[in-house]
C-alpha cells in the first residue's frame, strides 16, 4: 500500500472557455492547468478581461467549460456544488433587493434549512464582522457600494464553506475597511482551514493575502506564472517584510511578460 | 341577486315542483313571447296535470337546442326545421314530433320609399340577415329571382336591432313579424316625431314569395322514442304544449303577463304583439296544433338541399331518413285533447289589433 | 439563428401540437363523440379541403380589418403610454380610462360603433380592434418606459438633458421589450376582436360570420376549419410580431 | 441584465408604501382624476353631439367621424334617466338601474370565479413553462394562440361537458359554471406570459447565487423567480380581472345565462331601436365593472405588497 | 477696482444631507465645505459608506442637498449642470445596453449635437486611449467588468468638459490598466487644465493624482482633513519621492483619526 497525497481542493485541467457573440467567438479561457491544495489560499490576478472571473464560474460549475474538465474536492464541481462545498462572492454584490441586509445574509442557511433562531443570530455576527449591524433592517439599494459588496462577503462566509470564492471582494472598500477584512478573511481561514480561491487586482493584496498567486495573460486568458508567496505569518509587520516585496516585484514582472500587448487586446482569436 | 339564484330560479321555470316526471325543455333564445304556450302550460299546471315537472331551459347565442337534446341535457328542445335537419345530418338523432308553428316569421323589411316591393327588387342592395341559419329563405327566394347572393347584393351582418334599417345603413332588413318588424313601430320617425306606421316600409314575406320554411318545432330524441315509457311522456308533454298554446291564443294577455314573469323585460305591448303574432304562426291549424304538413316539410327540406348561400353551402346534402319526423304522437295528443274538449284547431281565431306604445311600452 | 436552434425553436410546438391532435382524434374516436359535439381532426381536415379558398377569402377579409386595427391601436397605445410617462396628469386621467375600455366587452363595444359610425362601414370592426389592442400596449409600454436603471436617470441628468430626449434616448429602447410583450399579446387579440365584431355588423364576409353560420348549421367541422382559418391569422400576425421584434430589438436574445 | 435592481431603486423613489396617510391621499387623488377622466369624455361626447355633423364626415366613402344624431349618439342626460325608468311598464318593475346594478353585481361574481381559476391555471403554466423550458418552447405559442378561438367555437363544448358532470351527489354543473369557466379561458393568458415573463426576469448574479447554493428548483422559484416576478404578476393579474370580466360577459350571451350584465345587454340590445339608451346604460354598467374589477384587484395586490413587505419579504 | 482671486470651480458650504428610509433617517453628509480652485485635482478619500458618492451627486446637481450651496464654475450646480459643465463616471458604469459601445461613448456628442463623423472620430480615439479599440461594437454585457468601466471613463472624457468627477473609476481595474490610465488622465488634464474631482479609496492614487486630498469621516460624512499634495510631476519615479510617502502617511493618519469608531458605523443619528 502506498500513501497517496490528499487530494487537491480544486483541480483544473486543460480548461478551455469560448463565448460566442453576434460579433463572432471570444476566447476567454485558454488551456488552463491549475492544481491548489488543501488549506491554500490562491489568488488569481492579471488584467482586466483576462478570464479570471470566468475561472473562477468554471470552479463554481456556472458556466460549463468548452473543454477540460473542472474537480473540486476530489469530485466533479457540479457534485461539489450540489454538496454546498463552496461559498462564493460575485464581482458584483448580487443582492436581492426584496430582502433586508440581514435576511441576504441568512439565505444560504435558509436554503440548506437551517432554524430561523440560529441563522439570525449567525447573520448578526457576520454583520458585526463586516461593520454592517446597524443597517441589518434596510434594504440593498439603500447602501453604499462598499457596503453592498460587504453584504455580499458576509453572505459567502454563511456556511463556513470549505471553499471560498471570492471575486474582487474587496474591490469597492477603502483601505481601513479592507485591511480589516483582509485580516478577518486570514483569520477565518487559520481557523476553519478554508481554502480560499480570491480576484483580485492588487499585487499588494494578492501578496499579503495568497500563499499562490496565479498570474494570468490577457485575453485568451492563459496563466503565466504561479509565484509562491512564502511568509511565516500575514500581520502588519508583514507590509514591511523583504519577501513580501520580492514576491511582488516577482508578480509585477510576471503581468509585465503576460500584457507585452495593449491590455486586453486580445484580437487574434476574434 | 347571486347569479346562481337566478339562474337556478330562470331554469326552473316554474317548474311544479310537486312530484311528477322531471322533463327538461331546451328553448332556442331568451324568454320571451316566442315560447308563450309552454311558458302559459307550466304557470297553467297543463304539463302538471299531465304527471309532468316541465323544466324550461332558456337559450343563448351559441346554445345549440337540438344538440343539447342529442346530447342528452334536456328531453326535448325547440329548434327551427332547418337547422335540426343539419344537426341530424352530423349524427344528432332527434325527430321532429309536433311543428307548433305552422308557417314562417321571417319578413325582409325595407322603407317603402325604396321601392324594393319583390325580391328582384333586391338588386344591388344592401341586404342585411342575422346568419345564425335564418338566411335561407331569403337566398332561396333571391336564387328563384334568378339573384346571385354572393354577387347581386351586399350581404350585410345585421343585429338584434333594427337601426341598421332606420339609419338608412341596410337597404332591406331581416325582421321577425313578433319581434324586430314590431320594434320598427315602435320607434319615431325623426321627420314627423310620430311613430312609423306598417304603410312607411314595404315587407317582402317568405310565406307569400313560396320560400317559407318551417320554424319552431318540437324535437325529441330518436332513440328514446323507441322506449314507450318515452312515447308516453312525449304525447303528455304535447298534450300540455297544445294546451299552452290554446291558452295563450284565448288569453293573450295573461300569457304575456306570464312570459314577463319569467323575466322578459321587452315592454307590455311589445309583449302583447309577440304572444299575438307568434299565434298567428300556430292557429289557425287545419289538421290541429303541431301537426306536420306534409307539402310544408318537402317544400323546407327541398330548400336546405337546394339552396346555397354565399359560401355555396346547403344547410342539408342528403334527403333526410323517414326518422326526421313523425306524426304519431301530436296525433294522438290531438285526439285525446279533442275528446276533452280542447279546441286545437282554432279555426274560429282571429288575431287581436295590437297597438304598439312608443318604445313597445 | 443556426439550423440546429431553428430546429430546437420549432420542434416542440410542432411536436406539441401534433400530439393534441393524435388525443383529440383518439378522443373523438374512442369516446365515439358525435360530430355536432366535437369534430375529429380528420373530418375538420376534409372539411377543410372543400372549403380551403374560402377559408383563405375570408381570413383576408378579417386580416383586413384586424391589421388596421391592430397598427392604429398599437400606434395609440404606444404614443398614448409615451406621452402618459412624460405627463403625470395624463397618465392618471388615461389610465382609468383605458382600463375601462380593455374590459369593455366588444359585444358591448360593437353595437355602439355600429350605430355611430354605420353597421355596413368597415370603421366600427376597425375600431373595435383598435380599443381592444389598445390596453395591453398602453400598460406594458408605460410600465417599461417608467422603469429607468437609477445610473441611467443620473447619467441623462448629468448630460442636460430631460424630457424628450430621456425617452427618445433612454427610455423608450429600454421599453422595447414591454412594447413587444405587449405586442405578442395583442397580435392574436386583434384577430379574435376582428372575427367577433363580425357578429354585429358590416359585411358577411369574414371567418367570424362564416364560423357562426357554420356552427349555427352544425357544420362543426366546417365551422372549425374557419376557427383555424382564425388561429392561423393569430399565428400569422404572433409570428410578424415576432420578427418585428428581432429586427427592431437585437439585444433582446440574451436579456430574454 | 441589471433591470430587476434598477426597477426596485426606481420605486424606492415613490412615497414609502408603509405611509397610511400618503396612501389614502393617492387614492383619493386617482379616483378624481378617473372622474376628471370621465368628466372630460362625457363633456367630449356632449360637445361632439351638439356640434357634430348629424351624418358625420366621410373621407373616401368612409365615415371617420360618428354621426351625431341622438340614435347614434345618445345624450347623457338621456342614458341617466333611462337609468331611474322601470324596466317594465308594469307596476312594481325595478328600475333599469336597479336591473343594471343586480346584473353587474351578478357578473362581478361569475368573473371573479374565472378570475381566480384562471390566474391558478396560469401561474401554473408559467411555473411549469419556466422549469421546463422544452413546454415553454412547446406550449406558448398555443397559449396566445388559444385566445384566437372565439368562444363560439368552445362554448357549446364547456356547456355540453358541463352539463354532463355531476359535481356531487347532491351538486350538479350550474350554468354559471359554464360562465366561470370560459371566463377563466380568457383570463389565464395574460397571467401565464406575464408570469412567465416575471420568472424569467431574474438578474443573471442572482440566479448564479442560487445555482451556487444548489439551490432546488423549488427554492428557486419560491426565493428568487417568485419575488422576482411579482412587479410583472400584478400587472398581469389586472389585466386577467378585465379579461375575466369580458369573458364572463360573452359567456352569459354564449350560453344565456341569467343574472349578470351579459344578458342584460343581450336583451337591451334587441331594444335599442326605440330605447337606445337602455343599451348604453348596460354598456355603462359593463364599464364600471371592468373598473371596479381592476381596481380590487389592483388593491387586492397592493394590500399583499404591504403586508409581504412589512414581513421583510419581497415588496 | 480690485481684482478679485479667480472664483473657485466648486465651492460647497454648509452641505447637509439626509435620506429618508422605512426605518428613519440617515445622514449621510454633515456640514462639509469645500473650495476647489480651477485646475485642481481633488480626491475624496474616506471608509465605505461616508458619502463620498453622494457629495459628488451633489456637486453634479443629481440630488438635492438637504440644506447648503453648491456652486460650480461660479454659478449654481443646476446651471452648470444645464451648461455641460462636468462629465462624470458613476462608480457602477451605467452603460446603455442597447448601443454598441462606440456609440455608448459617442451618446454624450450625439446628444448635444456633434455631427456623426466628428462623433465617430471621437470615440474611437478615446476607445483607444482605453485600450478598447477591439470591442468598439461589442454589446456592454459582452463586456467583463473592468472593460465596462473603461468605457463609462472614455464616455466621461468625450466632451473634454471643464470638471470631470470620477467615482471610483478604475475600481474594477488590475494594477497596470490603472496605472496606465492615471498616467492618461494626468496627461489629459496637463493639456486642458480641467479641474477633477475624484474618489478612491487607494491612498497612493488619491496621492499620486491628487493637489489636494480631501480626507472624509464615516457617517455622518465630514471633511477631517484636506491634505494638500506638493509634487513636482507625477511620474513612475513620483511613487519613490519622499513627498509622496509624507502625503500618504498624512492621508492615513487622518483617515485613522477620523475612523476612530469602527468604520461605516455612524448609528448616532438613526
Ligand atoms: N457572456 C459573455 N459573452 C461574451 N463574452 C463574454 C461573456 N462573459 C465574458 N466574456 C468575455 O470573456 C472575457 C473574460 O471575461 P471575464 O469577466 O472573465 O474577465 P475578468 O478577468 O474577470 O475581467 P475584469 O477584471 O475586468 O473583471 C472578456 O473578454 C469578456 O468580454
Ligand atoms: N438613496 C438612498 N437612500 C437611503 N440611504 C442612502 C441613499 N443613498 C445613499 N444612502 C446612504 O448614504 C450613505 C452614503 O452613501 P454613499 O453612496 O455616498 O457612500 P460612499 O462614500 O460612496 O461609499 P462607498 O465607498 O461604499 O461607495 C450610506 O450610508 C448610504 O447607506
Ligand atoms: C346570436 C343571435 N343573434 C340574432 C339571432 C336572430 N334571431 C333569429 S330568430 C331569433 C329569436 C326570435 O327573435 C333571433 C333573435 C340569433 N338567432 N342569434
Ligand atoms: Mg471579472
Ligand atoms: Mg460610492
Amino acid at each position: 500500500m502506498t500513501t497517496h497525497p490528499p487530494a487537491p481542493a480544486v483541480r483544473v485541467a486543460g480548461l478551455h472557455q469560448r463565448f460566442g457573440t453576434a460579433h463572432g467567438d471570444v476566447h476567454a479561457l485558454s488551456g488552463i492547468d491549475l492544481d491548489i491544495a488543501p488549506g491554500a489560499f490562491v489568488s488569481l490576478i492579471g488584467p482586466s478581461g483576462c478570464g479570471k472571473s470566468t475561472l473562477l464560474r468554471c470552479i463554481a460549475d456556472l458556466v460549463q467549460p468548452t473543454a477540460g474538465s473542472v474537480e473540486v474536492g476530489g469530485r466533479s464541481a457540479h457534485e461539489a456544488r450540489l454538496a454546498h462545498h463552496y461559498g462564493i462572492a460575485f464581482q458584483q454584490a448580487g443582492l436581492l433587493e426584496w430582502r433586508t441586509v440581514q435576511r441576504n445574509v441568512e439565505l444560504p442557511l435558509e436554503l440548506h434549512g437551517v432554524g430561523r433562531r440560529e441563522r439570525a443570530e449567525r447573520a448578526r455576527q457576520l454583520l458585526g464582522l463586516v461593520g454592517l449591524s446597524d443597517v441589518a433592517r434596510m434594504r440593498p439599494s439603500e447602501l453604499s457600494g462598499g457596503m453592498q459588496q460587504r453584504v455580499a462577503i458576509a453572505r459567502s462566509l454563511a456556511e463556513e464553506p470549505p471553499l471560498l470564492l471570492m471575486d474582487e471582494p474587496f474591490g469597492a472598500l477603502d483601505e481601513m475597511t479592507r485591511e480589516r477584512l483582509q485580516a478577518e478573511l486570514l483569520a477565518i481561514r487559520a481557523r476553519t482551514g478554508t481554502t480560499v480561491v480570491f480576484v483580485t487586482h492588487s499585487i499588494s493584496e494578492a501578496v499579503f493575502l495568497s500563499t499562490q498567486v496565479v498570474v494570468m495573460s490577457a485575453r485568451p486568458g492563459r496563466v503565466v506564472r504561479v509565484v509562491d508567496v512564502d511568509l511565516p505569518d500575514r500581520a502588519e509587520a508583514t507590509r514591511e517584510d523583504p519577501a513580501f516585496f520580492a514576491a511582488i516585484t516577482d508578480v509585477r514582472e510576471a503581468l509585465r511578460g503576460g500584457t507585452a500587448r495593449t491590455p486586453a487586446l486580445g484580437g487574434e482569436d476574434r | 341577486g347571486s347569479a346562481d339564484q337566478e339562474t337556478s330560479s330562470g331554469g326552473a321555470g316554474g317548474s311544479g315542483g310537486s312530484g311528477g316526471t322531471p322533463v327538461k325543455l331546451q328553448l332556442q333564445w331568451v324568454t320571451q313571447g316566442q315560447f308563450a304556450g309552454y311558458f302559459a302550460a307550466v304557470d297553467q299546471g297543463f304539463y302538471r296535470e299531465e304527471g309532468l315537472d316541465v323544466q324550461i331551459l332558456e337559450g343563448g347565442s351559441d346554445i345549440v337546442p337540438q344538440t343539447v337534446l342529442a346530447q342528452g341535457q334536456a328531453d326535448y328542445a325547440i329548434a327551427w326545421v332547418p337547422k335540426a335537419l343539419a344537426s341530424r345530418e352530423q349524427g344528432a338523432a332527434i325527430t321532429n314530433v309536433a311543428q307548433v308553428f305552422q308557417r314562417s316569421g321571417t319578413l325582409q323589411v325595407s322603407f317603402a320609399s325604396a321601392g324594393i316591393t319583390d325580391v328582384a327588387g333586391l338588386r344591388g342592395k344592401k341586404v342585411g340577415n342575422w346568419g345564425f341559419g335564418n338566411e335561407y329563405e331569403l337566398f332561396a327566394a333571391m336564387t328563384a329571382a334568378g339573384l346571385d347572393p354572393s354577387s347581386d347584393v351586399v350581404l350585410v351582418q345585421q343585429q338584434f336591432d333594427m337601426l341598421g334599417l332606420l339609419q338608412g345603413d341596410i337597404d332591406a332588413a331581416q325582421a321577425m313579424t313578433y319581434n324586430e318588424y314590431a320594434q320598427l313601430l315602435e320607434a319615431t320617425n325623426p321627420e314627423t316625431g310620430e311613430q312609423y306606421t306598417a304603410g312607411d316600409f314595404t315587407v317582402l314575406d317568405w310565406n307569400e314569395v313560396g320560400t317559407a320554411m318551417l320554424q319552431d318545432a318540437v324535437w325529441a330524441s330518436t332513440d328514446r322514442l323507441a322506449d314507450t315509457a318515452y312515447q308516453e311522456q312525449t304525447v303528455k308533454f304535447l298534450k300540455g304544449s297544445i294546451r299552452g298554446w290554446a291558452f295563450a291564443r284565448d288569453n293573450p294577455e295573461q300569457a304575456r303577463d306570464i312570459v314577463v314573469a319569467q323575466g322578459s323585460t321587452l315592454g307590455a305591448s311589445h309583449q302583447l304583439w309577440q304572444v299575438n303574432e307568434v299565434n298567428k304562426l300556430v292557429w289557425p291549424a287545419a289538421g290541429g296544433a303541431g301537426l306536420i304538413d306534409e307539402a310544408a316539410w318537402q317544400r323546407t327540406v327541398q330548400i336546405a338541399r337546394d339552396t346555397r348561400n354565399a359560401e355555396g353551402q346547403t344547410v342539408i346534402t342528403t334527403e333526410p331518413d323517414d326518422a326526421a319526423w313523425t306524426n304519431d304522437h301530436v296525433q294522438r295528443a290531438l285526439d285525446e285533447l279533442s275528446a276533452d274538449g280542447v279546441d286545437v284547431t282554432g279555426t274560429g281565431f282571429s288575431p287581436r289589433t295590437v297597438t304598439l306604445e312608443p318604445g313597445g311600452a | 439563428m443556426t439550423r440546429g436552434n431553428r430546429l430546437q425553436v420549432l420542434l416542440p410546438p410542432v411536436l406539441v401540437g401534433v400530439s393534441a391532435l393524435l388525443l383529440w382524434q383518439l378522443v373523438v374516436v374512442a369516446g365515439r363523440i358525435a360530430t355536432f359535439v366535437l369534430p375529429s381532426p380528420t373530418a375538420i381536415a376534409s372539411a377543410l379541403g372543400t372549403v380551403a379558398g374560402d377559408v383563405a377569402q375570408a381570413a383576408v377579409a378579417t386580416g383586413t380589418t384586424a391589421v388596421t386595427g391592430l397598427v392604429a391601436g398599437s400606434c395609440a397605445g404606444v404614443l398614448a403610454a409615451v406621452l402618459a410617462a412624460r405627463f403625470r396628469l395624463l397618465d392618471e386621467v388615461l389610465s382609468p380610462l383605458s382600463a375601462a375600455a380593455n374590459a369593455m366587452p366588444i359585444i358591448a363595444l360593437a353595437p355602439v360603433f355600429n350605430a355611430m359610425f354605420g353597421s355596413t362601414s368597415p370603421v366600427p370592426r376597425r375600431l373595435v380592434v383598435a380599443v381592444a389592442v389598445f390596453f395591453p400596449l398602453f400598460v406594458n409600454t408605460a410600465r417599461g418606459l417608467r422603469r429607468i436603471d437609477p445610473v441611467h436617470a443620473d447619467l441623462m441628468r448629468s448630460l442636460a438633458v430631460s424630457g424628450w430626449t430621456v425617452t427618445r434616448y433612454v427610455r423608450l429602447p429600454g421599453a422595447v421589450p414591454f412594447v413587444f410583450t405587449g405586442l405578442r399579446l395583442a397580435s392574436s387579440l386583434s384577430v379574435i376582436a376582428a372575427v367577433v365584431a363580425e357578429y354585429f355588423g358590416g359585411r358577411q364576409d369574414g371567418l367570424g360570420s362564416r364560423i357562426t353560420s357554420a356552427a349555427s348549421a352544425t357544420a362543426y367541422p366546417r365551422a372549425w376549419s374557419y376557427v383555424l382559418g382564425a388561429v392561423a391569422l393569430g399565428l400569422l400576425f404572433y409570428l410578424a410580431a415576432l420578427l418585428l421584434e428581432r429586427l427592431l430589438s437585437p439585444t433582446l436574445r440574451r436579456t430574454r | 441584465m441589471t433591470e430587476l435592481l434598477a426597477t426596485a431603486r426606481a420605486e424606492r423613489a415613490a412615497p414609502v408604501p408603509g405611509a397610511p396617510a400618503g396612501r389614502l391621499a393617492t387614492a383619493l387623488r386617482r379616483g378624481a382624476m378617473a372622474l376628471v377622466g370621465v368628466a372630460v369624455l362625457v363633456l367630449v361626447w356632449e360637445l361632439y353631439r351638439a356640434l357634430g355633423p348629424v351624418q358625420g364626415v366621410q373621407v373616401g366613402g368612409e365615415r371617420l367621424l360618428p354621426r351625431a344624431d341622438p340614435r347614434s349618439m345618445p345624450g347623457v342626460v338621456e342614458v341617466l334617466r333611462t337609468l331611474g325608468r322601470p324596466e317594465v311598464s308594469l307596476p312594481g318593475s325595478r328600475t333599469v338601474g336597479v336591473a343594471v346594478l343586480a346584473a353587474a353585481g351578478g357578473t362581478l361574481l361569475m368573473a371573479a370565479g374565472g378570475w381566480v381559476l384562471g390566474s391558478v391555471v396560469g401561474i401554473g403554466l408559467a411555473v411549469l413553462m419556466q422549469r421546463f423550458r422544452l413546454v415553454e418552447r412547446g406550449l406558448l405559442p398555443y397559449v396566445v394562440l388559444s385566445q384566437t378561438v372565439p368562444v363560439i367555437a368552445i362554448a357549446p363544448l364547456v356547456a355540453g361537458w358541463g352539463g354532463r358532470l355531476q359535481l356531487t351527489p347532491a351538486l350538479s354543473w350550474q350554468p354559471w359554471m359554464s360562465v366561470v369557466v370560459l371566463s377563466a379561458y380568457l383570463a389565464f393568458c395574460p397571467v401565464a406570459v406575464g408570469m412567465l415573463r416575471g420568472l424569467h426576469a431574474t438578474t443573471g448574479i442572482a440566479r448564479e447565487l442560487f445555482r451556487s447554493f444548489a439551490a432546488t428548483g423549488r427554492q428557486t422559484l419560491l426565493g428568487l423567480r417568485f419575488p422576482a416576478s411579482l412587479p410583472f404578476l400584478a400587472p398581469a393579474l389586472r389585466l386577467a380581472a378585465a379579461q375575466a370580466v369580458v369573458g364572463a360577459i360573452v359567456a352569459e350571451i354564449s350560453t344565456g345565462t341569467r343574472g349578470g350584465i351579459g344578458r342584460l345587454v343581450l336583451q337591451y340590445a334587441q331594444q335599442a331601436t326605440s330605447a337606445p339608451g337602455r343599451l348604453y346604460a348596460a354598456i355603462l354598467g359593463a364599464a364600471l365593472l371592468g373598473l371596479l374589477a381592476s381596481a380590487l384587484v389592483a388593491s387586492l395586490v397592493a394590500v399583499l405588497g404591504v403586508l409581504v413587505h412589512r414581513s421583510g419579504g419581497p415588496r
